[in-house]
This record gives C-alpha cells, structure tokens and sequence, in this order.
C-alpha cells in the first residue's frame, strides 16, 4: 500500500474533509502552504500571533454552524489560550444545557527530541485530559493519523490532536481515500502474554523495538496504544492486564498526575484487572523535569527503548520475587 | 438633555416605548431575581444590571434577529434586550429542568442561541473572543449579520480585548465593541487601573471609530449602534462604543458585601436613572401618561409572576442529569 | 487553644510575613481591606484585571529580589495567566540554569458547593502537578493553612497556594506567632489499621465523619492527608497502606489523570507497597464533568462521607472476596 | 540621512565607534553561531539578528548596568548590546556546562541576570509582563533604574502587550517598550496581521508617547530612547518606540525552510544596512579609516575564535545534572 509521512497523512486528512465540508475552515499563526493552496485565503487564515483568540473564535463560529479547526501548532502555544479552552471551550456544552453543538478541532504537536529547551518540548495532554469536556486523541502511525482526525473533523464537538513532533517525518501505509477509526477504540500494536506495555505515539515504536529485542529471550510482550486519550478505551487495557498480569505504562510526558498514573489508576482500582496482576506497575516516563536543551542532558530526561527493556525485566523479576 | 430630545423625536413613540417597557422589564426582573435570591430560591451569584439597562436596550434595539450577541457575568439586561423568553430565565435562575441551561449554568450562563444570545459568562473578558469569532462567521455567511460584545471597564484591560480589536479591524469583520463603562471593576475603581478616563481612546491604535456615549440616555445608545451597525452590514469593520454608565447596586446581591462605593456617588447616578429619563421624554413628546405608565408596570409584573409561577411549577433536574449534556452527539 | 478561620488564618500568616519581610508585596485586582489598611497601596495593589500580567510581573519583580504574592483569587481565573505559569514561572529557574530564584507565592481557591456553576467550581490542582517545576499545596486547617503559607512566603521558588473554598469560615485552633509546617511531609489526622484513605482538603474532614460512622461497626480508617501536592509525601502513603493494605483516595476533583490517580500510582508501583496490598485501590472523586449549577446537581457531583463510607466498604469487601 | 548626520555628530566618536564594534559584534557572533548550527555544533534552533542590531545597539548605549531589559526568541543581539560574555554565550549555544545556562538553555534562552539581561524567551509576548516587573522593581527600588522590553511586530498584537502598556502607563512605571518591528512575523507578513502600519500608534490609548523611528539608524534609535529613558528616571512614565527594521535572513537558521520574502524587498534592506550606515557616517566625520575599520574586525573575530574554543574546551553537562536546579534552595 501506498506509504505517507504522520505529517503527511495529516494534511491528506484535513484537505479531504475540507473538500467534503465547505462549513470546515482553518485558522493558524502561519497559513499551511498545501492547503491555502488549494483552498484559499478565506479558508485557511494566517492570524495575527493571538493562540487565545483565535480558540475562542473559534467556539463563536462552531455555534452558529461552521466547523473551525485551529492549528496551535507547538502545545506551548496554547497556554496563551488556556482560558479559552478550559473555561469556554470545555465547558460551554454543558454549562448552556446542550442547547447547540461546538465542533472545533485543535491541533498541537507535542514532544520533545529536538534539543529546542523546556518551553517548546512538552507533553501536556495529562493537563488535558484532566479536564471534562474535551475529546483529545495521540495517534501513533500515519494510518492512526488519518483516520483518527477524521473522525475528529466530524465529531461535534471540541477535540484535540495530539500529534508527535518526533513521528512527523516518519513513513507509514495509509489507504487512498475516505476511511474514519472510532475513538476509545485501543488498538493492539502487537500481541504478547507475558506482559502489556501501555504507550503513546512514539514509546509504541519503542516499546516495539524493546520488545523484538525481548523476544530474543522468550519474553512476550503485548503493547496496548490507546489512540485516543479521552475517551480512553479502559476495556481493552484491562483484557490486556488481565491476560498477562502485568503492566508497564510508557509515555514521553513526565508521570506526575499524568496519562501514566492514569493507566495505573484505571488497572488497579478495577477487581478484576487487581486479581490478574501480579506485581506492582511500572511507569517508563520522562524525568519530571523541565526539557533541557543539550543533548546529553536531553536524552537522559527522555524515556526509550532501553528504559523499557530494563522496566519490563523489573516487573517480570518483581513477579517472580512475589512468586518465590 | 434637548439634543437628546430632538434625537428621540426622530424614533417613532412606538419604539421609544418598547424601549421603555424593555428596560422597566430588566428592572424588575432583577429586582425579583435579588428578593428571590435572598429568600433563597435563587443560588450561587447573582450580578444585577440596574442603572445600566439603557445600555443593552439601546444597542439590542438596533439589531436584528439574525444578529449575535455575547453578554458577561451581569447577563439579565443583554438576554432580555435580545428577546429572551422570560419563563425559561427565570427557570434557569430557579435550577430547573425548563431552565435555558437545564439547571446547569444559572445567572452567570444563561444563553439563548436561537434568538442570537451567545451567553453570559463568567470570566472577564472571556465573551469577547467567542463573540469576534461569531462575527467572522457572520462575514463569512455573507447575509449582512453583525455581532455584538458587551464588556464592562475591567473586561476593557485584558489581552483578548485587545487582540479582537484587531483582527476585527484588520478583517473588517462586523462588530460592535460595547464597553460598558460604570467606573468600577468589583471594589476597585476604574480611575485606579486605566491609564486614561475613556476607554473609546484605544480604538486609534486600530484605526477604528471610537465612540463615547451617555449609557444612560437609551436614545443616544440606540443612536450610536444604529449608526455603527450601518458601518458593519456595509463592510466597513467594526466600531468601538463606550457607555458611559453606572451599576445602582453592589457588585453582586449577595448580602453584607464591602462596597467601596460612595453614596454621594451612587446617589448622582441614581439621579440620572436611564427609565426615568426616557419616560420624561415620552411625557414631553405628549407620547406616555400616567395610565399608560401604570399599565406597562402592571402588565410587566404579571408577567413576571407568570415567569416566577413557571419557574416554581418546574421540576429540579434528576441527580442522574449531572452526567449528561458533557459531549455532544 | 485561639481558634481562627481558614480564610483568618491565612491573612495572618500573610501579614506576619509582611511585617518580617519588607521585600514582601502582594497584587490582586481588588486588594484585600485588612492588608490594605496595614501596609498601604504601594505594598498591597489593586490592579486591572489582567491575571497574566500580574503573573508574569512577579517573576520580573522576584528575580531581582523581590517576594511577591500574586493572588488569583478563585483558580478559574488563572488560566489567562497559564502561560506565565506553566512556561514561565515553572521552568526559568531550570531554563536559565539556576543562575537566580524566584520566590513567588500564588494564591487560589479551589474547590465547589457554592452553586457558582461550571466555570467558578473548579479544582484542577492536579493540571499543576504536571508540570515541572511549581510546588504547590492544599490545607485542610487553619493550622495547616498558616504554617503551609509561611513556608511557601520563605521558600525560593514559585509555590501556590491553593485553598479550599468550602473550608474558608471553618474554624480551627492556630498559635499566635511565628511556626512553619515543612512541606513534603503528610500529616495522619485519624490512625487506623483497616483501610487508608488519602483525602485532601474538604474530604478530610467528610473523611473522618465517615471514619467516625465506620468505628461504630469496629472498622478502623486512617486518613492520610498530604498536605503539600509538590513535594509529595509518598513514603506516608506507602507507610500507611503498607500497614492497612487498604487504599481509598478522596478528591473534590474529578479523578481522570488527577491528584488521585497519582496517589494509586505511588501505591501500586512501589513493590513493598503492592505487596501489601489485600485489594483493588478505589478513587472516591467527583465526577468527570463541568460543575454544574442547580443544587440538585451539583450534589449529585461531588464526593461526600456516604460515598466514601460506600467506598471504604467495598474495598474491604472486596478484600473479603479475595481472601474468601 | 542629513539629520541623523547632524545626531551623529552630538555623540562623542568614541561611543559612535563602541556602537559599531557592537553591531559588528552581533554580526560576526551570528554569522559564526549560524554555521557551527550547520554544522551541528549548535542544536535546536537559532534565530539570527542580523540586520536589526542598530536596535539593540541603539537602546542598550543609552541604559547604565543596573537597568533592566528582556529579550525574545531571538536574543544573541540584545545579550551582546547589554554587555553579555561571548564566551559563556557561545558555550550555551555549543550545550556546554560552561554555558550561561549550564547548557540548559540554548539559543532561545540565554539570560545574564548579573547584567540586567533578564533573558530571552521563546513565547512570543512572553517576556513583556515580566520585565514589566522589573519595571515595577525598579520604581519600588527607587534608584531611578529602568527596564526595556524589547518584542517584535508580531507580539504586539498579542494580549500581554496591550495588558501591560496599561498597566505601566497607569502605575508611571520607568519601561521602554521597544518594537522592533521588521515586517515579518515568520512567514506572515504584518501588513496581513495589523489594522494599522504603525505599532507606535497604539501608544494614543495609554496615554504614552509613542514614538516611530528607522531602527536601522543606530544613532536615531539611541537618541529616542535616551530621550525615553529620561522620561522614566524622572518619573515621566513609560514610552513605545517603534523601530522599523528587517531581518536579513529567513526566521530561523534551518535550512530548506520556505521564506514567502520576495528577494528585492530583502535587497533593499539589506542596502539599508545599519553598520554600513554608521560606518559612512564616522568616515564622513573623519573618524573611521579603513585601518581603524579593519583593525576592529579582526580583534571582534579573534574573540569570536577564542569564544568558539573556550565553549569547544568546554565539558558537556553530566546526564545527572538534568535533574539538577528544577528548584532553587
Ligand atoms: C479573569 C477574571 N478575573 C477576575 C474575575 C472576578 N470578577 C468578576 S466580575 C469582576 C469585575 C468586572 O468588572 P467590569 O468588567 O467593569 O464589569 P462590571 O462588573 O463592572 O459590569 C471581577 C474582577 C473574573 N470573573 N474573571
Ligand atoms: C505564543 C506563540 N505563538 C507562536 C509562536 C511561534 N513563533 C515563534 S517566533 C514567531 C514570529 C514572531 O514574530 P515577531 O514577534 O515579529 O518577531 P520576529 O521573529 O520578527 O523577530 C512565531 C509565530 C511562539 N513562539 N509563541
Ligand atoms: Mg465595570
Ligand atoms: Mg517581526
């Protein structure tokens, strides 16, 4: 099949649901060259460097019935608009009794790797999620990318894409034409017995190259990626945990209140997922540090496959102590 | 004043008295709305817009259906003004099921998008964007609609204000920027946090018109959004109208509050009531009478009552109701 | 003992530490009478309503040595500042090496059951908690509150205050004078050797009504509260869990990557801990919406002593089940 | 230009030299660091000054070392016209523990709080609040220091900007805001993004005085903001200068990024180049020969080389040192 960029696969997203949808525009700082492009001045605005009004402007449009989609480009951009999308965004369905819907579509990249220092190398989507009323997705393929905004596009209300500043380069097979992936469906990246790794974006391409590496040793690992971070699809991390009995959670953010204590959170409160388990939990994150800049200094915060590796001998080590 | 006056004799009695009959309705609406929140039937706050009301009636009596307004946290005056249905305000105050927001949002976030009422809402500054965006996407409908933020003096300082000033003015996009200047913020005092008197001023710096009005005199409100919603519906952008006015009551109707205010002050203003003034045009004109006077009164408070008497007859939300509404279908 | 309230106590605390330290001042967009009368409008600013600009200044003012307090009021209103925060104050002291501090103290209330709806009932401490670089804490005392206050005016960093505003005219016991409270250290307000519930703030208190309700039927609740989020108390939790086996955790926030999905990590990622562990953690926390208005809902919402008695009974009954 | 000749010569030679050595100085450093990021010697990204450093020149000659400035993403300029140490500079753009930020920093980042140089900031608008507050810790210190806030076209139509021109102008704080406006904001053009051409404009609804200047005329700039730094040591408050520039090169050092600049609006700026100009301007006062001239560059790029070979010497950081200074003590 066909191969695009995660980047690519994007804009193939963005300009086919813009086809279809004449009520879909586009607002960022800088106006994306393809699709102004295609679509013109009106369509796809280039914006005064105003992040907050522009995601209010954006909920003062979906009201009355367009479909806005509001490139913040870096996540570090948004905190300019937090307000917006905490307080109005968030919570203007509910607040006003569902009286009309509100879908807009917020994309950010997120990450770090790329040596660009604590404030444009962040993973904020825990900041997110914590708050109700907003859907947000973190796809990690090319495919998952384009099928994952699409259905995004149609959603009726605020989403959030999380796109991974490291995956934007990277090539996958994504089908020609229309195709949609539901959110809160996890998808198994690959399937394993001896223990589920929890990733995201770029720790599932990680966690499977640590876990070709174990397989050398006989070790089976099953990696779960989520897809969508709200809603969460708990179900199906929780079949996983159940068959293996153990878990290690991977993610680039740091793990405080974060994506990763979630996962564990959602796995140990649940009795029949606790019965399965049979040692504690372990999460592979960043240190909880601000993003330094050099490049040593920069890898060492970072989470990899390595860290993987060696978490994934803790808990199956852990186990076996238990067992002893 | 006479030139006031000469403006009003240029609107027909007709429309001066539904004006009148507007702002004696956001009157006592909120005079209900403050006794019913005192008794306890109304909860959480309640931020009341007596001695404002020539404000939003002047400007919402400019606009038509199809236009789009955003209202703040002392939101009775710009509902009613925009033709909010009367019983489901009142339901909403009351946290009831037939309320506009089903009990969710209450005084701080009654919205009505079918008649074009964006919604109040809790922040400062926080509607002002929401509603630039609704006058983009008038622009873009391409029916000649325009869009209306209200503020007040302390919503006037922050970013988002600024930031809309020009895109609006950059895209030409139809707006009107309404401050509603009552010369104070809370407990604070304008004069202690502006740099200059008349936020109108910083319309130069976007090269759009900045208009000060008397706030109380629905006449000259009614004037001056005329006049800039002409400039809007034919492309010429947006216009910056301040309103000079003041809040008769403490900043919110909880009881036992500090109000920083002095009665001298507030006393002056009370003398400048935007109701009284309008009626003593309408008198002048020969166009209102005691009678008629007395019936508007009557008929306001009967329905009044009728809004209340819905409001009471209504159920409370079921328990299970907090989980829906969160996302959309 | 003198008896204050919350809302007292931290007015003392703040004064005290104003009257010790004139590089002290303290900006908010209305100033508060008490301050204002005793140190003047120099030291104690009413300002226009612009919480980012207020937000950023103190940075400004505290790295060439000034200690300013911002005060934010009810946190909804931080979010226009939340770039100031999260990419500023969080990380320049990282970002630039080290080469100043800043010490800067923000106050915000938190927390619902005032009927103020969505956008004035939030408590989104655990989005903080996030991000690197902030500490932060939550009293549940008076005492508490001002010891907590007057470590964080003394301490080198960016710190917030966040405070329960449900528990603001409640009235506790707090000495006259000078006394600090570390932060990091949790403090037990009730032993117990059944269950540990990790409660915050108001849930303290509903938690030990419930565990007042459960002694009547012999079961034994010790309430952990750690006070300060960032430096968290892990090893008090572990302890106690270690010693119940039993884990609830009590939040007026909703639970999806929150301050409670943090405390189940701690738990059940710690091997020691895990071990210990007889059944499945469970989060008592509001649900995952805006706040809503009508009282009726607003009730419906929130966590209160019946939820967490229901709570605490299901874990031990669950711990049942799995022994039985 | 004749006027600025006649400026020119109200400044003693001496200083006119010391601001050219400083202008060659940003551009020499930049021309170096943009090659060794070529060469990934430097990581990240690098945003390059040349053709504005008649700004920072121009403003930073007319501060004393206890003032105050703050910087943007593009920073080197400002760092070198406050008086920053290229060898520690150098080390932070190679990730070296000697670098002013232990290599923790990098370009957008660099900060000499010892020098009043409160750092460069990577969110555009966001060092304008806080160095506003240094503008406050100024007043409040009362030693008569200032504080500069530089930002470009683009930040100023962001919320903080509008947020703290207010607030400075109410409180008389002693702040320069300085635009550097160069007609571009990455790849948007600012006539696209600004109601009006002139930034200084704004300055009406604050009651400042805002001042519009060829910021590629170093001498002209000096002189606006000695004027302005004037006015807040004595009080007078705080002042907008507007400095109309250009960036010569693309928005950032990456190569094979798109730049929409059409190449003869480039070349004309790059015929109005700020050194070249100044230069003219001291051989026309009989100040400057080709020695002189030559003399000064080869000891800027000696420096440059032993900047290059301290930060080289240099260790990186350890892998435990990230965990280090999250906190102060
Ligand atoms: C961002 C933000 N900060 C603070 C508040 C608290 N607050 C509510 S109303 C108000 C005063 C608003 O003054 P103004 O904009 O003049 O409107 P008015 O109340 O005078 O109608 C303040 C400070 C808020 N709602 N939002
Ligand atoms: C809040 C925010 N939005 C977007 C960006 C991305 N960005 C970095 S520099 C830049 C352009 C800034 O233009 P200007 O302020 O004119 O400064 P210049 O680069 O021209 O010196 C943009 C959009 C950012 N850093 N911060
Ligand atoms: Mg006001
Ligand atoms: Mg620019």
């Amino acid at each position: 099949m066909r191969e695009l960029t995660y980047n690519e696969a994007a804009l193939e997203a963005i300009a086919e649901e813009m086809r279809r949808d004449p009520k879909i525009f586009y607002m960022s700082t800088d106006a994306l060259p393809p699709l102004l492009k295609e679509f013109g001045a009106e369509r796809v605005r280039a914006t005064p460097i105003t992040e907050a009004a522009l995601t209010g402007m954006s909920i003062g449009a979906a009201g009355p019935g367009f479909r806005p989609i509001v490139d913040w480009r870096q996540v570090t951009f948004c905190f300019v608009a937090m307000d917006q999308i905490v307080n109005q965004a968030a919570k203007i369905h509910y607040m006003f009794g569902g009286q009309v819907s509100f879908p807009i579509l917020y994309r950010a990249s997120v990450g770090g790797g790329g040596q660009v220092a604590a404030q444009h190398s962040q993973s904020p989507y825990s900041m997110f999620m914590n708050v109700a009323g907003l859907k947000m997705f973190l796809p990690s393929t090319p495919y998952d990318m384009k099928g994952l905004l699409k259905t995004a596009i149609r959603d009726n209300n605020p989403v959030i894409s999380f796109e991974s500043s490291r995956l934007m380069g990277r090539k996958g097979e994504v089908p020609e034409g229309d195709y949609t992936i539901p959110f809160g469906k996890a998808d198994i990246k690959r399937e394993g017995s001896d223990v589920t790794v929890v990733a995201l974006a770029w720790l599932v391409h990680e966690a499977l190259a640590a876990a070709e590496e174990l397989a050398k040793e006989g070790i089976s690992v099953e990696i779960v990626d989520p897809r969508t971070l709200v809603p969460l699809d708990a179900d199906a991390i929780r079949r996983s945990v159940q068959k293996t009995g153990r878990l290690v959670i991977a993610d680039e953010a740091g793990p405080t209140a974060g994506f990763s204590a979630e996962i564990a959170a959602i796995a140990t409160e649940d009795a029949a997922t606790f019965a399965c388990l049979k040692g504690p939990v372990k999460r592979i994150c960043a240190l909880q540090v601000p993003i330094p800049y050099s490049p040593i200094l920069e890898r060492a915060v970072f989470p990899d496959r390595n860290r993987i590796i060696a978490g994934i001998r803790e808990v199956l080590s852990g186990a076996k102590a238990a067992a002893a | 004043s006479l030139s006031t006056q000469t403006l009003a004799t240029n609107l027909p009695p007709d429309q001066q008295r539904a004006m009148l009959r507007r702002m004696l309705t956001i009157r006592r609406f909120e005079e209900r709305a403050s006794d019913d929140y005192v008794a306890g039937k109304i909860y959480g706050v309640v931020h009341c817009y007596i001695g404002e009301e020539a404000v939003a009636t002047g400007v919402c009596s400019a606009l038509g259906p199809g236009d789009r307004i955003i209202s703040t946290h002392r939101g009775h005056g710009h509902c009613i003004a925009k033709g909010a249905d009367l019983n489901r305000m009142m339901a909403e105050l009351y946290g009831r099921q037939t309320g506009y927001c089903k009990g969710k949002g209450g005084s701080m976030h009654i919205a009505d998008f079918g008649i074009g009422m964006l919604g109040a809402n809790g922040i400062v500054a926080g509607g002002i964007a929401i509603v630039t965006g609704a006058g983009l996407a008038a622009q873009m409908e391409g029916k000649g609609g325009v869009a209306v933020s209200f503020f007040g003096d302390g919503a006037s300082n922050a970013g988002p204000f600024h930031e809309c000033l020009n895109i609006a003015a950059t895209w030409k996009l139809p707006m009107l920027y309404v401050c509603e200047n009552n010369m104070w913020a809370a407990n604070t005092a304008a004069a202690q946090t502006h740099a200059l008197g008349d936020v109108a001023m910083r319309a130069a710096g976007y090269g759009i018109p900045g208009v000060v009005v008397d706030g109380n005199d629905v006449v000259a409100v009614h004037q001056a959004a005329s006049h800039a919603v002409d400039r809007a519906r034919s492309g010429g952008g947006p216009t910056l109208i301040e309103c000079k006015t003041y809040r008769w009551r403490a900043h919110t109707e909880r009881r036992g509050q500090p109000d920083p205010r002095n009665q001298s002050e507030i006393d002056a203003w009370v003398r400048k009531d935007p109701i009284a003034l309008l009626e003593h045009q309408l008198r002048q004109q020969g166009e209102l009478d005691d009678a008629a006077l007395k019936a508007m009164e009557s008929d306001i408070l009967g329905i009044l009552e009728a809004a209340v008497a819905f409001a009471e007859a209504s159920p409370f939300p079921t328990p299970e109701q907090a989980s829906d509404d969160v996302f959309a279908a």
